[in-house]
C-alpha cells in the first residue's frame, strides 16, 4: 500500500459525507427559496457575496454563522452528557448512511480503477436501515434529557414514529433485494442498469410508494414531523435546542434527506446508471456522478415541494396508515415481487 | 358393504378432526355446532359398521395398517382389530352419538367445548382399541383421560371437581405405573434382540422369569383394575359418575369400564401368562367381592346415579370373573357381556338422565309414582332394568350365562364362584327391582312430580336405537359371539401354551 | 477470518458474567431484563464464535432464531413490567413478590 | 303348521297392544289381545288332535322342531327349538283354552280400567312365554319361558303401580322368583357340565341308556331344579309370595296364579322325572316338602277371611300335593293334578272375581253373604268348583287327589295322612268360604246391597264352561279299579314318563285297600264339610268358631297371622341384609377405602403448604438459587471430565 | 496480530468496558444507553467474526428496535435512579458475588482447557455473503422460521393484550354457572 491508496481508503469514505454536508446551505436556501415560491414571495434573496446578492445563497452561511455565534443554553435540570450528546448522535446516524451508497461508477485515478462507494460492504442496505434506525436514539435521548414534558412526548412520537415505519420501509425494501439478489447496494444498482423498466419504481411502484413514504417518516419530514410539530409541541424534542446543537439537528435533518433521497434513487431509479450507458474512463465516471446528483436532487425537491404542500398528520391517523395501509401494501409488493421473480419476468 | 381403504385409521381419526372442525366455529353458533358434532359421530358409526366385514374365520388381526411414527425407537402407529376388539369398536361408536344427540336439549353453556370433548374422547377410545402398538396404545389411553376430566370437571354436578380429580388421580395412578412397566419391557426387548420395539407381537414374543413377570403383571393389572373398576379400586366410580353429565356417564359406563377388561385381555394375560394365572384366584375372589359387595352398597344407595354406578362394579365383577375363569366359553360371554353392560347401563343412566334434567335432582326419594307421567320412560327404564337383570330375550342374560356356566365347568375354577356370581343375578333384581319401585311406581309423594313431562324426540330416539341393540344380542346373540370366540379361542390357547412353557426359555 | 475462538469466549464469558452481576445486583426490572439481554448476547457471541471456526451457516441461523425470540420475549416482559407498574408503582423486584401463590 | 307360530301369535298380540294400544283404542286391543290367544288355541289344537290320536294309536314319538342355532361359544352350543311331546302336548291343551277363557272373562272385569291396553298387552306376553316354556325342547329355552312368565306375573302382579302393596308384592314375586331360579340356573350349569347339553332327548336318552353311571350327579341336579320349582310353585320356604301376588287383578290370579304359571314348577318336575327317579333322596325331599305346603297353606287357609287369599293358600296346599305326588314317584298323578286344579282352581278365582265384582271391590267375606240369590250363575258354577276342589267324587279333584293319596300310601303312610288330614282341612276352608260368602244374611254395605248384579256374559260363559270341565274333566283319569285301561292318562303320558323301577303306578295296590282309601278321603271331604256347615251354615253362623278362638286364642292368631313366616323373614334375611348394605357403603367404602384415599390427597397438600414457605416470591431469591445450581453443576460437569 | 483480530479485541474491550457501565450505574437510562453501545461492539464483533448479517441484524433489530423499546418504557415509566440503600439482603449480595465468580472462574478455566474442542466440521467456513446463509435460513430452518414468526404474533397480542387499560371481561368460566 503505498500512500495515495492510503489517501483513497480515507478518501472514499469521506468525499460522500463532506458532499452531504457541504450540500446542506444549498439545501436550506433551496427549501426557503421554494417556500417563498409556493407562498408567492420572494424568499431570501439579498444576502450575497461582496455585493454580488447570489440569489440569497449568502443567507445561509450567515445562518451557519449565527448558530455558531449564539449563547449555548444547557437548561438546569438537564441531563448534560445526554444533552449533549443527542444531537451529535443525530448527525452520526444521518451522515454514516452515506458512505454505502454508490455514488458513481467507477473513477480511474493513478491506474487505478475506484469504485465510486464509501464501503461496498455486503449488507449496505441493511447498514442504512441501522443508522436510520440509531437516528431515534438522538431524538428520543434529546427528548427526555431536555427535561421537558413537550420535549418528552416529542420524543416518544419519533420513537414510536420511527420504528412503526422502519417496518414498512424494510419491508418494502426487502423487494427491491429479492430481484436485485443481493444486500450489496452496488449490486442493487447493476440489477437495474440493463433497461429503464427494471427500474424497480416500475415493476414495484408500491413497494416504491410505500418506501418514500416511509422515508419521509424516517427523516422526521412534513407531513411525519410530529416529533417537532411546533403547532402542538412547540418544537418538540429540540425546544430547549439552541445555537449549535441545535445546528446539529438542524444540519442532521437536511444530511438524513440527501441520504434518504439518495437511497430511494439508488433502490428504486437505478442508481448512477441511465440506460444505454456504459460508463467508460474519468468521464464516464464523473457522467455517472452527475447522473446520480440528478436523480437525488430530483427527490430533494419533492421533499421540499412536498412539506409545503402537505398538512401535518394526526398522531393516530399516522399509526393507523403506518401499520394499516403502508405494511400491508408492502407485503403485498412483496409477494408481488416475488412472484415475478419466481416467474422469471424480473 | 363397500370396503373402504384405511378404515381405521379413518375411524380414528374422523372424530379428532371434527373436533378440530368445530373449535372453529363461532362460540354463538350452539345450533351448529351441535349439529356438526352429531353428523361427525354419525358419519364415524357409519363407517364403522365397515368394520362388520371382519372376518371370524381369520383368526388374526384385520384392517391392519402400520406406519413408523418414532424409528429412532421402534415406535409404529400400528392398529387392527380382531373379535375382541371389533364389539367394543362398534358400542364406541354407537354410544358416542348417542350421548351427543342426549345432550342436545340439555348442555347449556360452552358446548362447543363439550361436543369437542366428547369427539376427542372418541378418537381416543377408538385408538386405544385399535391400537396394536403398546406404546401407541399407551398414548391413546392417556388421550382418553384428558377429554373425560374435562366432561366431568367442566360439565358436572356440584363436587364435580372434586370427582374429577378423584377420577383423573385414580387412572394415572394405576395408567404411570404401566408405562413404567411399558418402557421396562420395551428395554429388555432391546437387549434381547437389539433392535428397538413396542409392537404387540415382538411383546408377545418376550417370556420373563417369574419375579420379574410378576411385579410387570402387577403394574399392568393395576391400571386396568382401576379402569374396570375392581373391588377395592373402585370408589372413583361412583363420585365420576354422580358427578358426570348424564352423556359423560353413558360413555364412562359405556365404554370407558371395559377399555380396562380389553386392556387385561389384550395384554396383560398375554403378555404375563404365568403370572396371570397364578393370580387368576386373586383376580377372581376380588371379581366375587365385587359382585357381592357392589350389589350390595347399590342397595342401600339413595342416589339414582350412584346406584346404578354401584350396579356396574357389580357387573363389571362378573365380567372379570369369566376372564378368571379364562375358558373360552366363560371369556367370549366376557367380552359379549362387556358390551352388553354398555348398552344397558349406558340405557340406564340416559333415562336417569332424563328424568334428572326434568326434576334436577337424582335423590331416589324424590320421585315415585312417576310411571304415570312418564309412562315412555318409564317403560324403556323397565326394558333396560331388566336387560341389566340378565332376562333372557334381552342381551344381558346371554352373556351371563356364558360366563356362569363358562366358570362353573371350568376345570381351574372352583365351583363355589360361579355359585357365589350367580347369587349376584339375585341381587341384582333386588337392588334394580327396588330402584324401579320406589322411582316409579308406589304412591305419589310429591306434587311437583306431577308436572314431570315425558321423554321427548332425541332422547327416545337413541334410547330406542340402545333398545334395539339389547333385543338383537338377546335374540340373536351368534351374530356377536361368532365373530368373538374365534379371537378368543386364540387368546386363550396362546396363554396356555406360553404358560406351559418351561421357565429355562424364559430366561 | 481469524479471531482466535478463545478471544470470543473469553468476551463472552466476561459479557456473559457482567449480566449475571446485573441481573442478580440490580433491584430495577428494567435493569436485570437488560443483564438477561446482555448475558443472551454473550451467548449469542460464543455460538458466533464457535460457528465460525466450525463452518457452515447453522450457528448463524440459530442466533438469528435467539434474537427473533429475545424481541418477542422483550415486546412481552415490557408489557409485563408496565402492567406490574400500574398496579404496585413501582417495579423494584424488591417490593413486588407476585410469583408468590 | 310350525310350533314356533304358537308363542309367536300371543307376543304379536303383545306388541300391538302394547305399542299402538293406547292409540288405537279399547276395541282394537280386544281383537287383538282376545283374538291372538284364541287363534293360538285353535291352531294348538289343530297340532294337537291328530298328534293325541297318534299317541293313542302308539306312535308317541315326540315332533322336534329346530329353529337354528341360539347361543354358541365355546363349548356351549344351545339351539332354539321347540318339542310336542305327551306332556307338553298335556299342558299345551289346558294352557291354550284356559287361558283364553280367562282373555275372554277379562274383557268383561277389566272393561273399565285405564290400563286396559297395557293388560291386555302383558296378558298376551304371559301367554307367548307360557307356551315357550311348556313347547321348549331345551332347558335354555324352557328357561326363556320360565323366565318370561315370571316377568309378567311381577308386571301384572303391580299392574297397579300406583298401589304401595301391589308394588311390593310384584317385587317380592320377582325375588322370591329369582332365588328359585338361583337354584335352576346352577342346574342347568350341572347339567352342561355332566352332559354338555341341555336337549331334553339327549338327556334321558342319555341317562335311560346307563343310569348307573349318571346315578351320582343326579341327587344335585335334581335338588337344584326343584329349588327352581320352588320358587315358582311357591313351595315351602319360597311360597311367601303367592298370597301377596292376589294384590293383582283377578283374572290374573285366575290365570297366573292357580291354573298354568305356578304349576311350571310341577311341569319342570314332571318333565325331569328322569332325573328325580335315579335320586331316592332328592325325591324324598319333593315329597316331603310337598306334602309340608300342601298342610301348612291349608292350615293358614281355613283362618283367612280375605276370599281371594283364602284361594292363594289353596292354591299353594294343592301345588303342595302335586309335588307331593311326584315325590312319590307318582308324576303322572302330579301332571293330573296339575290339570284339573286348573280347571277348577281357575274356576274359583274367576268365581271370586265375580263376587269382587259385584262387590264393587270388597273382598273381605266377613262383609258377604247371601250372594247365592245375587249371583246365580256366580253361585252355581262356584259350588261346582268347590266341590272339585274338595275332592267330593265325581267332581275332578276327586280323581286326581285320590290317585295322589294313593301314591303316598304306597310309599309312604305318613305322607299318606300329611295328604289325608291336607283334604279335610280343603274342604273345610273351601265350604267355609261357601257358606260365608252365599248364604247367610248380607253383611256388607247398604249401597254394596244395591248394587250387586250378575256379570256380564263374557264373565258368566267362561264360568260355565270351566264348571263343565272341572266337573267332568276327571273322568279321562279313572282309578283302574275301574278297569286297567281305563285311565287314558296314563296311557297318554306313559311314553314320556316311563314306568321306572320305584316309580308308583295305580294297581299295585289291592284291590281292597284302594277302595278303602278312596272311602277314606270321601269322608275326610264330606267330615270337612259337614263341620264348615255347623260352623258357618244357618243361624248361628260363627259362634261356634269364635267359641273355639277363644278357647284357644293363640293358636288363632298365630294361624290367622300366616304363622308370622313374612315377620321372620323379614326379621332373618331382609333386615340383616339392609343392615349389612348400609355398613358396606357407609363404613367400608366412605370411611376406609375413600379414607385412605383422601388421606394421602391430604399429605400431598400438607407437603404444599410447607414447601410454600420457600417460594418468597422473590425473583432475586430465585434467580440466586438458579445460579448456584448452574454453579453446582458446572461444577459438577467439570469434575466428571476431569476424572 | 490480524486487522480482524485487532478490531475485534477493541470492539470486545468497548463491550465489556459499557457492560461495566450498564451493571454499575444507578440510573436507568445511562446503563440502557451503555447497553446500546456494549450491543454497538458486538455486533461489530459479528462482522469480524465473518457474520455481518448477524452484525446488521443485532443493530436493527437489538438497538435499533427492542432497546427503542426498552427506553420507551423505561421513559414510560419515568423511573428514578435506584436508591442505594434499601437493600436489606446483603447476605444475598454477597453470595450472589461469590457465585458469579467461581462460575466465571469455572467458565474461563472451561475456555483455557478448551484448546481445539471443535474442529471445522466438512461445511464450507462462512464468508461474508447472505446469500447461502439466507438459502439455509429458507431451505433447512424453514420450520423454525415458522414457528419463529408465528411466536412473535402471538407475543405481539399478548403484549397487546396487557397494555390494554381495560382487563379482557370474563366470559363464561365454569365458576359462574348456576
Amino acid at each position: 500500500m503505498t500512500a495515495i491508496d492510503w489517501v483513497i481508503v480515507v478518501l472514499r469514505p469521506l468525499v460522500p459525507v463532506v458532499g452531504a454536508l457541504l450540500l446542506v446551505p444549498m439545501l436550506t436556501w433551496a427549501e426557503r427559496r421554494g417556500a417563498g415560491l409556493m407562498q408567492d414571495r420572494p424568499g431570501p434573496n439579498r444576502v450575497g457575496f461582496f455585493g454580488w446578492s447570489a440569489f440569497g445563497l449568502g443567507q445561509a452561511l450567515a445562518d451557519a454563522l449565527k448558530f455558531f455565534f449564539k449563547e449555548d443554553i444547557t437548561p438546569d435540570n438537564a441531563d448534560a452528557f445526554l444533552y449533549t450528546l443527542a444531537p451529535w448522535i443525530v448527525m452520526f446516524s444521518a451522515l454514516v448512511g452515506f458512505s454505502v451508497i454508490p455514488y458513481g461508477s467507477t473513477l480511474p485515478i493513478a491506474g487505478r480503477s475506484i469504485p465510486l462507494i464509501g464501503a461496498d460492504i455486503p449488507i449496505g442496505a441493511l447498514f442504512i436501515f441501522a443508522m436510520a434506525g440509531l437516528s431515534v436514539y438522538g431524538i428520543v435521548l434529546a427528548g427526555w434529557s431536555s427535561n421537558n414534558k413537550y420535549s418528552l412526548m416529542g420524543g416518544f412520537r419519533s420513537a414510536a414514529q420511527v420504528i412503526s415505519y422502519e417496518l414498512a420501509m424494510t419491508t418494502a425494501g426487502a423487494g427491491v433485494f429479492l430481484s436485485a439478489g443481493s444486500l450489496r447496494l452496488t449490486e442493487v444498482v447493476a440489477s437495474q442498469e440493463a433497461s429503464i423498466l427494471r427500474w424497480n419504481a416500475f415493476p414495484q411502484f408500491f413497494g416504491f410508494l410505500v418506501f418514500t413514504i416511509s422515508a419521509f417518516a424516517e427523516t422526521n419530514r412534513v407531513p411525519f414531523d410530529l416529533a417537532e410539530a411546533d403547532a402542538e409541541l412547540v418544537g418538540g424534542y429540540h425546544t430547549e435546542y439552541s445555537a449549535f446543537k441545535f445546528g446539529a439537528f438542524f444540519m442532521a435533518e437536511y444530511v438524513a434527506m440527501t441520504v434518504a433521497s439518495g437511497f430511494i434513487v439508488t433502490m428504486y431509479f437505478g442508481g448512477w446508471s441511465l440506460p444505454f450507458f456504459h460508463p467508460q474512463g474519468l468521464l464516464g465516471g464523473l457522467v455517472s456522478m452527475a447522473v446520480f446528483a440528478a436523480k437525488t436532487g430530483f427527490f430533494l425537491l419533492t421533499f421540499i415541494w412536498v412539506r409545503w404542500t402537505l398538512p401535518r398528520f394526526r398522531y393516530d391517523q399516522l399509526m393507523r396508515l403506518g401499520w394499516k395501509v403502508l405494511l400491508p401494501l408492502a407485503f403485498a409488493n412483496l409477494l408481488w415481487t416475488a412472484i415475478l421473480v419466481r416467474t422469471g419476468i424480473l | 358393504m363397500i370396503a373402504v381403504p384405511h378404515l381405521l385409521t379413518w375411524l380414528i381419526f374422523l372424530p379428532a378432526a371434527g373436533a378440530a372442525l368445530l373449535l372453529l366455529f363461532p362460540a354463538r353458533a350452539v345450533t351448529e355446532v351441535k349439529t356438526a358434532g352429531i353428523v361427525v359421530a354419525l358419519a364415524t358409526f357409519v363407517l364403522s359398521l365397515g368394520l362388520w366385514s371382519y372376518d371370524p374365520a381369520v383368526a388374526a388381526f384385520q384392517f391392519g395398517e402400520r406406519v413408523r411414527w418414532i424409528p429412532a425407537l421402534g415406535i409404529t402407529y400400528t392398529v387392527g382389530i380382531d373379535g375382541i376388539s371389533l364389539l367394543l369398536v362398534l358400542l364406541t361408536t354407537l354410544l358416542t352419538p348417542v350421548a351427543l344427540i342426549f345432550s342436545i336439549s340439555h348442555v347449556k353453556e360452552n358446548v362447543r367445548g363439550f361436543t369437542a370433548s366428547f369427539l376427542v374422547l372418541e378418537t381416543g377410545m377408538i385408538g386405544t382399541l385399535a391400537a396394536l402398538d403398546v406404546a401407541l396404545f399407551y398414548v391413546f389411553w392417556e388421550v382418553m383421560l384428558v377429554p373425560m376430566y374435562l366432561i366431568i370437571g367442566i360439565w358436572g354436578g356440584k363436587r364435580r371437581i372434586y370427582a374429577a380429580v378423584k377420577f383423573f388421580l385414580f387412572t394415572m395412578a394405576g395408567s404411570l405405573l404401566m408405562f413404567v412397566a411399558i418402557l421396562y419391557m420395551a428395554v429388555q426387548y432391546h437387549r434381547m434382540s437389539g433392535v428397538w420395539s413396542f409392537s404387540l407381537e415382538d411383546f408377545y414374543g418376550m417370556s420373563f422369569p417369574i419375579v420379574s413377570q410378576t411385579l410387570l403383571f402387577f403394574a399392568f393389572a393395576l391400571a386396568f383394575m382401576v379402569k374396570v373398576p375392581l373391588f377395592p379400586l373402585h370408589t372413583w366410580l361412583p363420585d365420576a359418575h354422580t358427578e358426570a353429565p348424564t352423556a359423560g356417564s353413558i360413555i364412562l359406563a359405556g365404554v370407558l369400564l371395559k377399555l380396562g377388561v380389553y386392556g387385561y385381555l389384550r395384554f396383560a394375560l398375554p403378555f404375563f401368562p404365568q403370572a396371570a394365572l397364578r393370580f387368576a384366584p386373586w383376580l377372581a375372589g376380588l371379581a366375587l367381592v365385587g359382585i357381592v359387595y357392589g350389589s350390595m352398597v347399590a342397595y342401600a344407595q339413595k342416589d339414582m346415579k350412584r346406584l346404578v354406578a354401584y350396579s356396574s362394579v357389580a357387573h363389571l365383577g362378573l365380567v372379570m370373573l369369566g376372564i378368571a375363569a379364562l375358558t373360552s366359553t366363560s371369556t367370549s360371554g366376557a367380552v359379549l357381556q362387556s358390551v352388553n353392560h354398555g348398552l344397558s347401563t349406558g340405557a340406564l343412566f340416559l333415562l336417569v338422565g332424563v328424568l334428572y334434567e326434568r326434576r334436577h335432582t337424582r335423590e331416589i326419594e324424590a320421585y315415585g309414582g312417576v310411571a304415570k307421567f312418564v309412562p315412555v320412560t318409564a317403560t324403556l327404564f323397565l326394558v333396560a332394568t331388566f336387560s341389566s337383570i340378565g332376562l333372557p330375550g334381552l342381551n344381558g342374560f346371554v352373556g351371563e350365562f356364558l360366563i356362569l356356566t363358562g366358570t362353573f365347568n371350568a376345570p381351574g375354577a372352583p365351583r363355589w364362584w360361579a355359585i357365589v356370581a350367580t347369587s349376584g343375578m339375585i341381587l341384582s333384581a333386588v337392588y334394580l327391582l327396588t330402584l324401579v319401585q320406589r322411582v316409579f311406581w308406589t304412591p305419589v309423594r310429591h306434587e311437583e312430580n306431577r308436572s314431570l313431562t315425558d321423554i321427548h324426540a332425541s332422547e327416545f330416539v337413541v334410547c330406542a336405537a340402545l333398545v334395539l341393540a339389547m333385543l338383537a344380542i338377546g335374540l340373536a346373540p351368534n351374530l356377536f359371539l361368532d365373530k368373538i370366540h374365534g379371537s378368543v379361542d386364540t387368546l386363550i390357547a396362546f396363554v396356555r401354551a406360553k404358560s406351559a412353557a418351561p421357565m429355562e426359555i424364559l430366561r | 477470518m481469524n479471531v482466535p475462538l478463545r478471544d470470543v469466549l473469553v468476551l463472552s464469558v466476561a459479557l456473559f458474567s457482567l449480566g449475571l452481576c446485573g441481573a442478580l445486583l440490580r433491584r430495577n426490572a428494567i435493569t436485570i431484563f437488560l443483564s438477561i439481554e446482555l448475558m443472551l448476547n454473550a451467548a449469542n457471541l460464543a455460538i458466533v464464535g464457535f460457528a465460525s471456526r466450525v463452518g457452515g451457516y447453522s450457528g448463524q441461523i440459530v442466533v438469528f432464531f435467539a434474537i427473533v425470540v429475545a424481541a418477542a420475549e422483550a415486546a412481552v416482559g415490557l408489557a409485563i413490567f408496565v402492567a406490574v407498574f400500574r398496579h404496585h408503582e413501582t417495579i423494584d423486584v424488591n417490593k413486588t413478590n407476585l410469583l408468590k401463590w | 303348521m310350525p310350533l314356533l307360530l304358537l308363542p309367536l301369535l300371543p307376543l304379536a298380540g303383545f306388541l300391538l297392544c302394547g305399542l299402538l294400544g293406547k292409540r288405537l283404542g279399547k276395541t282394537f286391543v280386544t281383537v287383538c289381545g282376545v283374538g291372538s290367544v284364541a287363534l293360538t288355541t285353535v291352531l294348538a289344537y289343530v297340532r294337537l288332535v291328530p298328534y293325541v290320536a297318534g299317541v293313542f294309536s302308539g306312535h308317541a314319538a315326540p315332533i322336534l322342531e329346530r329353529y337354528g342355532s341360539w347361543i354358541r361359544a365355546g363349548n356351549v352350543s344351545i339351539d332354539f327349538a321347540l318339542r310336542l311331546d305327551p306332556l307338553s302336548a298335556l299342558m299345551l291343551s289346558f294352557v291354550t283354552f284356559v287361558g283364553f277363557l280367562i282373555h275372554v272373562y277379562s274383557v268383561g272385569y277389566m272393561h273399565a280400567d285405564t290400563g286396559y291396553g297395557r293388560y291386555f298387552a302383558y296378558l298376551n306376553l304371559f301367554m307367548a312365554a307360557m307356551l315357550t316354556l311348556i313347547l321348549a325342547a331345551n332347558f335354555l329355552v324352557l328357561f326363556v319361558g320360565w323366565e318370561g312368565v315370571g316377568l309378567c306375573s311381577y308386571l301384572l302382579i303391580a299392574f297397579d303401580y300406583l298401589k304401595e302393596s301391589s308394588a311390593r308384592a310384584g317385587r317380592k314375586a320377582f325375588v322370591a322368583n329369582r332365588v328359585g331360579d338361583f337354584g335352576f340356573l346352577i342346574g342347568l350349569f350341572l347339567i352342561l357340565g355332566v352332559f354338555g347339553t341341555l336337549e331334553f332327548d339327549r338327556l334321558f336318552s342319555a341317562v335311560a341308556a346307563s343310569p348307573g353311571r349318571y346315578a351320582p350327579a343326579m341327587t344335585a341336579i335334581a335338588l337344584c331344579l326343584f329349588v327352581g320349582a320352588c320358587g315358582k310353585s311357591a313351595q315351602i320356604p319360597l311360597y311367601v309370595w303367592l298370597p301377596d301376588a292376589m294384590a293383582g287383578p283377578t283374572p290374573v290370579s285366575a290365570l297366573i296364579h292357580a291354573a298354568t304359571m305356578v304349576t311350571a314348577g310341577v311341569y319342570v318336575v314332571a318333565r325331569s322325572n328322569v332325573f328325580f327317579r335315579l335320586s331316592p333322596s332328592a325325591m324324598a325331599v319333593v315329597a316331603i316338602v310337598g306334602g309340608a305346603t300342601a298342610l301348612f297353606a291349608a292350615i293358614i287357609g281355613t283362618a283367612q277371611n280375605d276370599i281371594k287369599k283364602v284361594l292363594a293358600y289353596s292354591t299353594v296346599s294343592q301345588l303342595g300335593y302335586m309335588f307331593l305326588a311326584c315325590g312319590v314317584g307318582a308324576f303322572v298323578a302330579g301332571m293330573f293334578h296339575v290339570m284339573t286344579h286348573a280347571f277348577f282352581k281357575a274356576l274359583l278365582f274367576l268365581g271370586s272375581g265375580s263376587v269382587i265384582h259385584a262387590m264393587g271391590g270388597e273382598q273381605d267375606m266377613r262383609r258377604m253373604g247371601g250372594l247365592r240369590r245375587a249371583l246365580p250363575v256366580t253361585f252355581w258354577t262356584f259350588l261346582a268348583g268347590t266341590l272339585a276342589l274338595a275332592g267330593i267324587p265325581i267332581w275332578a279333584g276327586f280323581f286326581s287327589k285320590d290317585e295322589i293319596l294313593g301314591a303316598a300310601f304306597a310309599k309312604s303312610p305318613g305322607l299318606w295322612l300329611v295328604g289325608f288330614v291336607a283334604a279335610g282341612l280343603t274342604s273345610f276352608y273351601m265350604f267355609r268360604l261357601v257358606y260365608r260368602t252365599f248364604f247367610g244374611e248380607f253383611r256388607g254395605t247398604d249401597d254394596q246391597k244395591h248394587h250387586l248384579h250378575e256379570s256380564p256374559a263374557s264373565m258368566t260363559v267362561p264360568l260355565v264352561v270351566l264348571a263343565v270341565l272341572s266337573t267332568f274333566g276327571g273322568l279321562v283319569g279313572l282309578p283302574a279299579i275301574v278297569g286297567p285301561r281305563a285311565n287314558l292318562f296314563h296311557r297318554f303320558l306313559d311314553p314320556i314318563v316311563p314306568p321306572l323301577s320305584g316309580g308308583f303306578e295305580p294297581g299295585e295296590l289291592s284291590r281292597g285297600l284302594e277302595i278303602g282309601l278312596i272311602a277314606a278321603s270321601v269322608a275326610i271331604a264330606l267330615a270337612g264339610w259337614l263341620i264348615a256347615r255347623v260352623c258357618y251354615a244357618g243361624d248361628r253362623s260363627g259362634s261356634l268358631p269364635e267359641r273355639f278362638v277363644r278357647a284357644v286364642p293363640g293358636l288363632h292368631r298365630v294361624v290367622e297371622n300366616k304363622f308370622f313366616v313374612d315377620e321372620i323373614y323379614d326379621f332373618l334375611i331382609y333386615r340383616p341384609f339392609r343392615a349389612l348394605a348400609r355398613f358396606f357403603w357407609k363404613a367400608i367404602d366412605t370411611l376406609v377405602i375413600d379414607g385412605l384415599i383422601n388421606a394421602g390427597a391430604f399429605v400431598v397438600e400438607l407437603s404444599g403448604d410447607l414447601l410454600r414457605f420457600f417460594t418468597t416470591g422473590n425473583v432475586r431469591n430465585y434467580a440466586l438459587t438458579f445460579l448456584l445450581g448452574i454453579v453446582g453443576l458446572l461444577a459438577w460437569l467439570g469434575w466428571m471430565g476431569a476424572r | 496480530m490480524s486487522g480482524a483480530r485487532l478490531v475485534f479485541d477493541l470492539a470486545g474491550a468497548v463491550a465489556i468496558v459499557f457492560a461495566g457501565i450498564m451493571v454499575v450505574h444507578r440510573n436507568p437510562i445511562k446503563s440502557l444507553l451503555a447497553v446500546v453501545v456494549s450491543f454497538f461492539a458486538i455486533a461489530v464483533g459479528f462482522v469480524m467474526l465473518s457474520a455481518p448479517f448477524l452484525g446488521a441484524i443485532q443493530v436493527i433489530v437489538y438497538a435499533g428496535a427492542i432497546l427503542v423499546l426498552f427506553l420507551f418504557v423505561t421513559m414510560l415509566l419515568n423511573l428514578d435512579t435506584e436508591s442505594a440503600s434499601s437493600d436489606r439482603r446483603p447476605f444475598q449480595r454477597g453470595l450472589a458475588l461469590l457465585g458469579i465468580v467461581v462460575f466465571a472462574a469455572i467458565l474461563l478455566s472451561a475456555v483455557r482447557r478448551s484448546g481445539s474442542i471443535v474442529g471445522p466440521s466438512g461445511e464450507p467456513p462462512a464468508t461474508g455473503e447472505i446469500e447461502p446463509l439466507a438459502r439455509a435460513l429458507f431451505s433447512q430452518a424453514a420450520l423454525p422460521f415458522e414457528a419463529v414468526s408465528i411466536l412473535l404474533l402471538a407475543s405481539l397480542t399478548g403484549a397487546y393484550l396487557l397494555m390494554r387499560r381495560e382487563p379482557p371481561a370474563k366470559t363464561g368460566s365454569a365458576e359462574n354457572r348456576p
